[in-house]
């Protein structure tokens, strides 16, 4: 079986095609995998979609890859920041388009995506701007909104520790969206700060299994 | 009645006094984190953050700083004894399935029926950005709002149905002001439980154009 | 606040009604929670709707609880099972209701109740008898079965450690269905083999946390 | 073409032979299993249990029975080094998401759509009990099923539609039996990739009344 373990970020992404939809973790730069977004950029595929929470900050990372025209569409839910100008310049002026979610129902349906769900009905952004033009049911009294699930070709990721398995175990509030995100991409890739060897791992702290693991590069902390 | 209205820092310790013993919390982001500063050790309640914790301690200062934990506003934070992480879909799943006791959020508007507005002016260039305002609103068994009764332009805060655009409908619970103190339930109407300094029903039922029930006897 | 930890079985299910909907945990035995269902018989409530992956196995524990009449219906993915001949007898005579749920689905549904969702589209069980009467749709060309979340009164579960908050750690595949449980009822009752001190369970490990979790009583293993 | 036709073992074999190195399988309660026995450390293969588990070993013997350590069967099994374990939500989730490569599965009728049943008899007195059945059947990328190819009444077990009650549809990929291996492609129709001992195509399009594609030149 070839290696899940990649010696350089660049090997990790050399097949992002243009158009590629692009899960990104992080939640502020916790849990953000910066060298992977650097890698992207390097990359320079076109036309991506891009799943994050944000739409990035100042003049780095998913920021960089906005200013270097390589997004065509992100999907978020909190794209308006401090130090948000380079994305809102990109949208005020038409050149990128957005999807704003509500958090929650982003995180639902980037599981969903990898739970095989094909939409849920869910309470969230229901009578608000955000559910116009969606299907909506009332349930044992409670109103509800169908969403779908978002599914990606590539996950960018950070973990912290890795197995060459591909299991992983996050730090804190790193932890955010990668797990998630790990299982709705047809390809994962994961940054981590440290390879463990096979069995160093607690099977039961393990958060995300190899399974939904197809790359790992490590990446000094 | 208090002598005069809130503070800002007394509308935190008003809403921090009324938090159960032993309630799951959420402080959105702004004043309402100010809250925990008055919360006690004896109330032993649990904060969340929704990106991903339970048991979140105090603001991080020096070498406590670790950029892995945060929260919610991405400002560092500190464990506490007995807390624990996990994912995003299962800290909104938490929220989303009613497992929070109070969720303390501020406003641009609230309506009568207790609808919330807090994520976006209206206006029609504005960027729209909603975070976990939404799932806030409509997660928690309790949603209370603090805000200024009034807006600076001194139109009520409070009001029979929102200008602004919706972050969720009958959601609000409890609105704390520094003037009243409003009890929202959808099929009784709006009570007045307290009053500061010189407010008085008549001068609320004014600003507000609301029918008002006092329930400060 | 009133501690979480209960001196006893009985005082911990004391509150149990008559017609209340109880999922009890479990997987075969593993996970199973032997002496929190011992109590569940001798507290005595009737007509309770159970929610357990199996029906009960010989004399014992579920098998037991329907022999003595108390279960109205029971929604499982796995009734017939060796040595399940009292559910049998009882469903062949018409004494209890049986609503046969996919084992993935049952576990979805589980989880959608914790999670506050309304409903969801699953691929499991599309064009089966268990569908029949369900709504359908079809969703980028795949074929789905709405299903709806399950709700208890109490959840019966076991783990292996919890700290007096009421976070869960537990053993191996004894995991199983305790987690998802624990999210889906007003009240989560655990029967634990220990119980550690506040700060001794690692956070990154805990797989409930103590928001779940109502009360816990000390089970000798 | 082998000289005789397969045992169960040499089914196992069989089947085991054709998992591809680094996969994640789920092999069903009964024959299935025993694929297990002949799959080599060099294939890597991950063995998934729907009780929740990825990493499973062989089967417990003597003191390292554990009965918080079971399969899906509810026999006592044992870890192997990169294990892991998840509650039965993730676990489903994993299969129903499509993250396993192949499940491999007995069945009572397979249709030359693919169709799969293997969950009940469809006998009127029966008690319905599908367990993870229609889970597996829709979940993996590709489901492989053993099976004798015809009953002891000498019908085909392959057919045109089901008689017996479908557990998923469209979800065999391939069929193990005695007599000959079967692809099905839904768009394509069922072609025969190999046969054993004395079988011929005549034989098995006249036993399954199916227009079966001869792939075995």
């Amino acid at each position: 079986m070839p290696s899940k373990i990649f010696d350089s970020v660049d090997e990790s992404l050399a097949d992002v095609f243009d158009g590629a939809t692009v899960m990104i973790g992080g939640f502020g730069l916790a849990g953000q995998p910066q060298e992977l977004i650097d890698g992207l950029i390097r990359r320079g595929s076109t036309d991506l979609t891009i799943v994050n929470n944000n739409a990035g900050n100042g003049e780095v990372g998913l920021a960089l890859l906005i200013k270097s025209g390589f997004v065509k569409k992100i999907i978020c839910s909190f794209p308006r920041q401090s130090d948000s100008y380079i994305f809102d310049e990109a949208y005020r002026a038409g050149k990128i388009e957005l999807e704003v979610v509500p958090q929650g129902n982003l995180a639902e349906r980037i599981r969903a995506a990898g739970a095989g769900i094909g939409g849920f009905f869910t309470p969230t952004g229901y009578g608000t701007l955000l559910a116009e033009g969606k299907e909506t049911r009332t349930i044992d009294g409670n109103n509800y909104v169908l969403e779908s699930p978002i599914h990606a070709d590539f996950s960018l990721i950070k973990a912290y520790h890795a197995d060459p398995l591909g299991n992983l175990v996050y730090r804190k509030t790193a932890r955010n969206f990668g797990p998630i995100m790990a299982t709705a991409a047809k390809t994962t890739i994961v940054q981590v700060s440290g390879v463990v060897g096979v069995g160093e791992l607690d099977p039961e702290a393990v958060i995300t299994p190899g399974i939904f693991v197809n790359r790992i590069v490590e990446v000094a902390s | 009645m208090t002598s005069a209205t809130l503070t800002r820092v007394e509308m935190a310790q008003r809403v921090a006094a009324d938090i159960p013993t032993g309630a799951f919390v959420n402080l959105g982001i702004g004043i309402p984190t100010t809250v925990s500063n008055f919360l006690t050790a004896e109330q032993e309640v649990t904060r969340h953050t929704e990106n991903g914790m339970l048991g979140m301690g105090p603001e991080a200062i020096g070498d406590e700083i670790d950029p892995d934990l945060i929260n919610a506003g991405k400002i560092p934070v500190t464990e506490l004894p007995g807390c624990s992480y996990f994912h995003h879909a299962d800290s909104f799943a938490m929220m989303r399935g009613g497992h929070l006791d109070i969720a303390v959020l501020g406003a641009f508007q609230v309506s009568e029926k207790g609808d919330l507005a807090n994520w976006h002016t209206g206006a029609p260039d504005a960027i729209p950005a909603v975070g976990g305002a939404m799932d806030l609103a409509v997660g928690a068994k309790d949603v209370f709002v603090m805000m200024e009764l009034a807006t600076k332009q001194g139109d009520s805060k409070l009001v029979a149905s929102l200008t602004y655009p919706a972050t969720g409908l009958q959601c609000v619970t409890r609105i704390y002001t520094e003037v009243a103190i409003f009890q929202i339930d959808p099929n009784v109407g709006v009570t007045v439980t307290e009053m500061f300094g010189p407010t008085t029903m008549a001068r609320l039922i004014e600003l507000t154009g609301l029918a008002l029930i006092d329930g400060t006897k």
